[in-house]
């Protein structure tokens, strides 16, 4: 979307109330998403007890590992203020290719298919940033065309033939915690490292909140946001990876269903979707929030057709608690 | 529908319970007291007749045995919330409960059966797993894998739809989503009977994700396409069936151009005693929905002994099909009711729809 | 003394706990133009806001023509009678100049509810005449020049006669900031037309504008209105004593070029750029500030830009320390140790999200790493010295860029490549835009400071007084072409000399 | 008539695409350029123009609806259930397909308040609505979806009247109902100026937040309307009556060449994207053309479609997000 230029010299209006806002609901804004998931998990825990057992928490971090992963792709792309929708279908073109490669490469094939989907991302970065083509359409665009290509390759699931062992030590525990949810968690903590003590993340977060002063300020701005496009690749690689640990088989579909839970995570986590304003420790809460919205309520035996109503009615709710309006007073 | 089976359904309880108590002891502590027993249905949704079926056995089932804690899981098609939804319920009382398994598609009966193992809980699956995974390979809290011979479906329906085209023409194919098993499996029988009736040819195919929706307009285009040359229709289920029929009808052809599908729902039973179809082929949802459950409940109340102890084609095997057309259609269209499956729960006869084994 | 058409009783408005009007009282009588003029956070900007119903007053009446009035949002004020000429900005591309005209105003040009076109596009033009432009009504609004903007924007305001029967008052908020000599001439002309049919409130930095408009001038400082004179009854010095309470030296004694050598930095070599600017050449020595005067379209801009990798050159070459430089990009222009300056501060200048520490280093981060990360508490000493050293307000290191004046943004802005450690060349694109004379003065004395420590400075600025102040030598641009030099080595120009290039 | 209103010089290049896509098609496949075809591919592309007019609007003013599937189905069963049919005992005729519209344009005010006062992004507000609504659908279905008996709407899904698809001669009014809104009255006008510049539009106290909920009540009434109408057709109410129609939608309207910054595009121009949508769907089966590289094919349209209409605008300084 176009940047609009600020319309006059003294401060402008919506500013004006806005930092009148912050000031007062700053801390609040920062710890409602935190709220909102402790909320969330004492009420089912509440109903059902077991829920909040060693174990429950445990499945519950084993199956927010994957929209964890995604999610901190997403997050580094929506903080430039753009949009990924292509890293699950990348995810599931993944999963089929490593079920595919492991037997004959083993470990080896799981690089090559990393790389590969970073390159995915970052041609889609590319053709984003030198054609200048909004992410929303480019990553359209790539969804409809990974997804055509991975059913193309494998128009079926492939299950791991052989060399499972290079994925599966993702499915155990180490000192109590899943590895999955361990290593999504390793990523995320890496990747926020970088966000915020490498001039890249400073870089980011400037292209996020206004590009024209970060590409006046000499920042290669072509260059970051395809190395974001490229990470998000790479993290939907890694999706791939974790799909087929958990399910010891790859698929063309596999992913699909994780598209907008994550990127809703991130949302929720109090990310702004016009960038340059959130983080991961948020992303972290908002898979965690998704995780718990997405099967808390079959634990709590609601009745299954209730589910998708409520499951809608608590992400706009969830949106709202925990949404970040210090930046978009035009709400898109 | 519920207060019309509750009558018989109590009835046939009672009865039951002799039938039960009357079995000759066999050798096996029972592993939980019935009050602990879960019944779990885990399945797509419930907006499908099929779907519904499933869960409408399941009840029947429960309800004929004295269990109360019966558990619905939808999915809405999300093969990763399906293996969720099932780990995060194991996480009380697993060696109790029994999950009947309809997967949303051949890839979670693996991890499902994992978490199986894993938990103590008991688990039958339906249709399709991937290759080369059997119950019998260590797999000791898989039940039972109740396999559907979709070729075997395919065939049904092709041959009844070539004889019906009087063994010449074109036809035309819907097929189902491609990254599942019956789907597959299903054309290859269509491919397998045209391979024996030269006369027939196989016009076009196209996939329209078991939509009803998305066959419409593809059957339109076919229709300009080819015109008069389609002289049979075939798909790989039931709700595409149907949405071609509606392509046919708004042509005037509904009637005059067999239809085949698979899944015997109601609807397609109906069309099928008007004649605007020709055949459908049911795996029983209402048995599909219970049996699981049923063998589960037998296991943990110990009147058969540990799966692990049974015969491999007791562990995984092939259900009987019921190929519909006009000369049967009638006697499908009414509910069921329990006294046709009581048969069947018994824990003595719970492989009397076995065609042998799928392995 | 005639009854006032607007008058303005004890008028207050708080941001955040800060007093922005204090109490302010003025009056507006008919057919006059009234000039508002103040430092930045004086108050002025918020007071006409208040007026045309984009803010709320906290306490405090607005009365026109007897009757009090407390307008909601900009349209009710319209209804009221007052309107307000936004900058050119305010216009939308994406719509036809007569929707712009008459935006939230269709209903007389509705036929049960649908648009009446022609209706619609008469409406328009009738205003437009008023102004004696010449603007297609059914025009895209996106197609029209700056100056052209700025009339639409005009014509709605003027608008508001055919609602109200009396006449309008216009509200004018730096109708002139972002305009050239040839802009503002149209500008006031326009002010003057108005003067036959409606009374004016003209805000403007520069005080000559307003002295040659304005009927009386209002003096603001703090949210208070300190002094009303009458036109006749003041001059620029005495304006600027009321604003600041001290007098300005704006006397700058050029030095000789021989004094810092004739080292030649900069070299553009008849560089061209499409319909833009064509066969530019001239010569940057180090410590010199270059000055170039020129009319708007003239093509500077592009140039700036072009100079620092922002704009593809078509033709010619550029030269830094002798060596030809390719730039694709501004980061190639940055990292060869060339700064620009831009006149759109708040778009371009600052990242308004991100503190003063993070806008200063925010172009060298690599000079400031400790291994591959950012050395934090090296940063703080950095952006500490420099705030210092550039006597920059703000109240923390890290308190948000955009709560800053206008003026102490334009210093974070250059303090942003001064941090630079290999700083050459340092491009400035209308770096007094928005700033008042205070303001104006200190940034001023910077850049003539850094100049001398041997910088090349390229300055672009609105005014020739602006250029003459600073500059050793200057070249004068029009229609994208060198249309005259007056090379430091060269007596100092006049004005008229000057002036006369540029028309 | 404004010049941004007619269609600008980028906007011929989905007609280009249109053209070039049938002449491609015809001289591929015999059959393709028959009148016969040519009805099929308008009834085909019925529905979905319907949908994308409503769309339009939402985009145009720079939000985005991903809630359609959703409000499909909930309409889709709302109208089975009221019509004739073997579920309830109702039959209120063509009055429930005023029924199913409304309780579309219900859901799409829903969406709109809530993105107007709670100030959610319509991304994740119509994410929400779009998964509630289906709930509300699946509890409506229940177990055995209504079958619509009532002949006067099976005809009106299925007939045709002097050889055109009656659904098409539908859709055809609704893009000029479109057409006449965007551009003759005030709600079209305005979704173009906050489209524009949300922040001047405001700043002039244009009624912005209205606006914006009539803009997601219109789009609810026309996913509703498409609904209804995609189960007369069918013959039932169905929760998957949308299956897949968020995307093609998105697509088709991009691909038309309406930005989704907002502010640039219109009606007539979806409906170009939409067409060349259905021709291209229509001529990958004539060919046969695998349904998956269709997904591909399509992908890469979009990107072409972008490509075009972008690619004059590129400059150093533009910013896209």
């Amino acid at each position: 979307m176009e940047a609009t230029p600020q319309v006059d010299e003294s401060p402008p209006i919506p500013r004006e109330d806005r930092e009148v806002r912050s000031r007062g609901t700053r801390a609040a804004r920062r710890f409602a998403p935190l709220a909102v998931l402790i909320a969330l998990l004492s009420a089912v825990g509440a109903i059902e007890p077991s829920f909040l057992s060693h174990y429950a928490l445990n499945v519950l971090a084993d199956e927010s590992s994957v929209i964890l992963i995604l999610a901190t792709g997403q997050t580094v792309v929506i903080l430039l203020g753009g949009i990924d929708l292509s890293m699950a279908a990348v995810a599931s073109l993944a999963s089929v290719l490593i079920a595919l490669a492991l037997p004959a490469t083993g470990p080896g094939g799981l690089v090559g298919v990393l790389a590969l989907t970073t390159l995915i991302g970052g041609v889609q970065g590319l053709i984003h940033a030198r054609a200048q083509v909004p992410s929303f359409i480019v990553t359209l665009a790539g969804l409809g065309v990974w997804s055509g290509l991975a059913l193309t390759v494998a128009p079926t699931t492939i299950p791991v033939a052989a060399g499972y062992s290079a994925v599966g030590w993702l499915e155990h525990n180490s000192v109590g915690i899943p590895n999955s949810f361990s290593v999504a968690l390793a990523a995320l903590v890496g990747l926020a490292v970088t966000l915020r003590r490498l001039p890249l993340g400073r870089y980011i977060y400037a292209i996020g909140m206004a590009e024209r002063a970060a590409l006046f300020s000499g920042i290669r701005v072509g260059r970051v946001k395809i190395l974001g496009f490229a990470l998000a690749g790479l993290f939907s690689g890694l999706a791939g990876i974790a799909m087929v640990a958990r399910n010891s088989s790859g698929s063309p579909t596999i992913a699909d269903s994780l598209l907008l839970p994550s990127i809703a995570a991130v949302v929720i986590g109090g990310t702004s979707i016009t960038g340059g304003v959130g983080g991961l420790g948020r992303t972290l809460i908002g898979a965690l929030t998704i995780t718990v919205l997405r099967v808390g309520f079959a634990t709590i035996g609601l009745e299954p057709a209730y589910e998708p109503i409520a499951y809608g009615i608590l992400v706009m709710a969830a949106v709202a608690l925990t949404i970040d309006r210090s930046k978009a007073q035009i709400v898109k | 529908m519920t207060r019309a089976m509750s009558c018989p359904a109590a009835m046939t309880a009672c009865v039951a319970g002799i039938v039960i108590a009357a079995t000759p002891a066999v050798a096996a502590e029972p592993i939980c007291d019935k009050s602990e027993i879960r019944l779990v249905n885990s399945m797509r949704e419930i907006a499908q007749p099929y779907h519904a079926n499933l869960d409408k056995g399941g009840r029947l089932f429960a309800a004929w045995a004295g269990l109360k804690n019966y558990v619905l899981q939808l999915n809405q098609g999300d093969s990763d919330k399906q293996i969720s939804l099932m780990r995060l319920l194991v996480a009380a009382n697993p060696r109790c409960t029994v999950f009947n398994v309809e997967p949303n598609a051949d890839l979670v009966v693996k991890p499902m059966v994992d978490a199986a193992n894993r938990s103590g809980a008991w688990i039958v699956t339906h249709w399709a797993h991937n290759e080369g995974l059997h119950p019998f390979d260590g797999n000791d809290h898989w039940i039972a894998h109740v396999a559907v011979d979709s070729l075997e479906a395919g065939v049904a329906i092709s041959t009844r739809l070539v004889d019906a085209m009087g063994r010449t023409g074109g036809v035309v194919a819907l097929q189902g989503r491609l990254d599942t098993d019956p789907a597959r499996k299903r054309f290859a029988g269509l491919q397998q009977v045209l391979q024996h009736t030269p006369g027939v040819t196989l016009l076009d195919q196209q996939t329209a994700n078991w939509d009803r929706t998305a066959a419409f307009p593809i059957m339109q285009t076919w229709l300009t396409k080819y015109g008069g040359r389609i002289k049979g229709v075939w798909a790989a289920n039931d709700d595409m069936a149907l949405g071609a029929l509606e392509a046919l009808r708004a042509v005037g052809l509904a009637g005059k151009i067999p239809v085949v599908g698979v899944d015997g729902i109601p609807e397609a039973i109906a069309a099928v005693e008007k004649g605007e179809m020709v055949a459908t082929v049911s795996s029983d949802a209402y048995y599909q929905g219970s049996i699981g459950l049923a063998m589960g409940t037998c296991v943990l109340t110990g009147q058969v002994p540990l799966p692990a102890s049974w015969p491999k084609e007791h562990r995984e095997f092939y259900l009987r099909l019921v190929v519909i057309t006009h000369d049967n259609a009638a006697q499908y269209l009414r509910e069921p009711q329990p006294e046709t499956y009581v048969g069947d729960w018994q824990c003595d006869k719970l492989w009397s729809r076995s065609t042998g084994k799928a392995f | 003394m005639t009854e006032p058409v607007l008058h303005v009783e004890k008028l207050s408005k708080s941001f955040a706990g800060v007093r922005a009007l204090d109490d302010v009282s003025l009056d507006v009588r008919p057919r006059e133009v009234l000039g508002l003029v103040g430092e930045n956070g004086a108050g002025k900007s918020t007071l006409l806001k208040v007026l045309a119903g984009v803010l709320r007053a906290d306490r405090g009446r607005i009365i026109v023509r007897g009757m009090p009035v407390s307008p909601v949002n900009v349209v009710a004020a319209a209804a009221a009678g007052i309107g307000i000429v936004f900058q050119e900005q305010a216009v939308l591309p994406n719509v036809t100049v007569a929707e712009n005209i008459l935006l939230g105003h269709e209903r007389p040009a509705l036929r049960a509810g649908f648009y009446d076109w022609p209706r619609l596009y008469a409406l328009a033009a009738a205003q437009l005449d008023k102004l004696g432009a010449k603007i297609s009504p059914s025009a895209p609004t996106a197609t029209l020049s700056f100056a052209e903007r700025q009339m639409v924007e005009i014509a709605r305001a003027l608008a508001i006669e055919e609602r109200t029967r009396h006449e309008p008052i216009i509200l004018f908020d730096e109708p002139t900031s972002m305009l050239d000599a040839n802009g503002t001439e149209t500008v006031l002309e326009q002010i003057e037309r108005l003067r036959r049919r409606a009374s004016v409130v003209f805000v403007s930095h520069r005080l000559d504008e307003v002295l040659r408009v304005s009927d009386r001038v209002c003096v603001m400082v703090n949210g208070r209105c300190v002094a009303t004179r009458d036109r006749a009854m003041c001059n620029v010095a005495d304006l600027q004593r009321l604003m600041l309470g001290r007098e300005l030296d704006a006397k700058y004694q050029r030095q000789p070029l021989s004094a810092h050598g004739p080292k030649v930095r900069l070299s553009v070599r008849a560089l061209g750029r499409r319909n833009s600017y064509h066969g530019v050449s001239f010569e940057l020595h180090a410590g010199e500030v270059l000055g170039i005067s020129e009319l708007a379209g003239s093509g500077v801009q592009s140039l700036c830009r072009t100079l620092f990798g922002a704009e593809r050159a078509d033709t010619g070459e550029i030269v830094l320390d002798g060596r030809s430089v390719r730039l694709r990009e501004p980061a190639d222009a940055v990292g060869l140790g060339i700064g620009y300056v831009p006149a759109e501060r708040r778009l371009e200048g600052i990242v308004g999200g991100f503190g003063v520490r993070e806008n200063m280093t925010l172009a060298h981060l690599d000079e400031i790493r400790r291994g591959p990360f950012i050395h934090l508490a090296g940063e703080r000493q950095v952006v500490k010295s420099w705030i210092e050293r550039m006597r920059i307000r703000t109240p923390t290191v890290d308190a948000p860029a955009h709560d800053l004046s206008g003026g102490n943004q334009q210093k974070v802005v250059l303090a942003k490549w001064l941090v630079g450690r290999k700083l050459k060349v340092l491009i400035l694109d209308h770096p007094s835009r928005g700033l008042d004379v205070g303001a104006k003065a200190e940034l001023f004395a910077l850049i003539r400071e850094f100049a001398r420590a041997g910088l090349g400075v390229l300055l672009v600025a609105d005014t020739v007084e602006e250029v003459m102040a600073l500059s050793d030598s200057i070249i004068v641009m029009k229609d994208g072409v060198v249309s005259g030099r007056f090379p430091a080595s060269a007596a100092k120009p006049s004005r008229l000399q000057i002036l006369e290039r540029m028309v | 008539m404004p010049a941004t209103v007619g269609l600008e010089l980028r906007s011929w290049a989905p007609l280009l695409a249109l053209i070039v896509s049938c002449v491609g098609f015809g001289l591929a496949a015999p059959g393709f350029a028959t009148v016969e075809n040519l009805w099929t591919i308008a009834d085909r592309s019925a529905i979905p123009l319907i949908l994308a007019v409503g769309t339009t609007f939402i985009i145009l003013q720079g939000s985005i609806d991903l809630s359609i599937e959703g409000v499909m189905a909930a309409s889709s069963l709302t109208f089975a259930m009221c019509v004739l049919n073997n579920r309830t005992g109702l039959d209120l005729g063509l009055f429930s397909l005023v029924l199913a519209t409304c309780a579309g344009a219900g859901l799409g005010l829903l969406t709109g308040l809530v993105t107007a006062c709670l100030r959610v992004p319509s991304f994740m507000v119509t994410l929400g609505v779009w998964s509630a609504s289906m709930g509300i659908a699946m509890l409506l279905s229940g177990d055995q979806p209504p079958l619509i008996k009532d002949p006067m709407l099976r005809a009106l899904g299925l007939g045709r009247s002097l050889a055109v698809p009656n659904l098409f001669l539908v859709a055809v009014a609704v893009v000029l109902l479109g057409y006449i809104l965007q551009s003759y009255t005030r709600f079209g006008r305005y979704s173009m100026v906050i489209g524009g510049g949300e922040d001047m539009a405001r700043l002039l106290g244009l009624p912005v937040d209205g606006y914006k909920v009539l803009a997601f009540a219109f789009g609810g009434l026309l996913s509703g309307l498409g609904g209804a109408l995609e189960s007369a057709r069918i013959g039932l109410g169905h929760v998957d009556v949308g299956a897949g129609q968020m995307f093609a939608t998105i697509t088709a309207v991009v691909i038309g060449g309406t930005s989704l910054g907002g502010g640039r595009g219109g009606v007539l121009q979806s409906a170009l994207g939409t067409l060349t949508l259905a021709v291209l769907t229509n001529g990958m089966i004539f060919v046969g053309i695998s349904p998956y590289a269709q997904k591909s094919v399509q992908g890469a349209l979009i990107l072409l479609a972008a490509l075009v209409t972008t690619w004059p605008l590129r400059s150093r300084l533009r910013i896209v997000k």
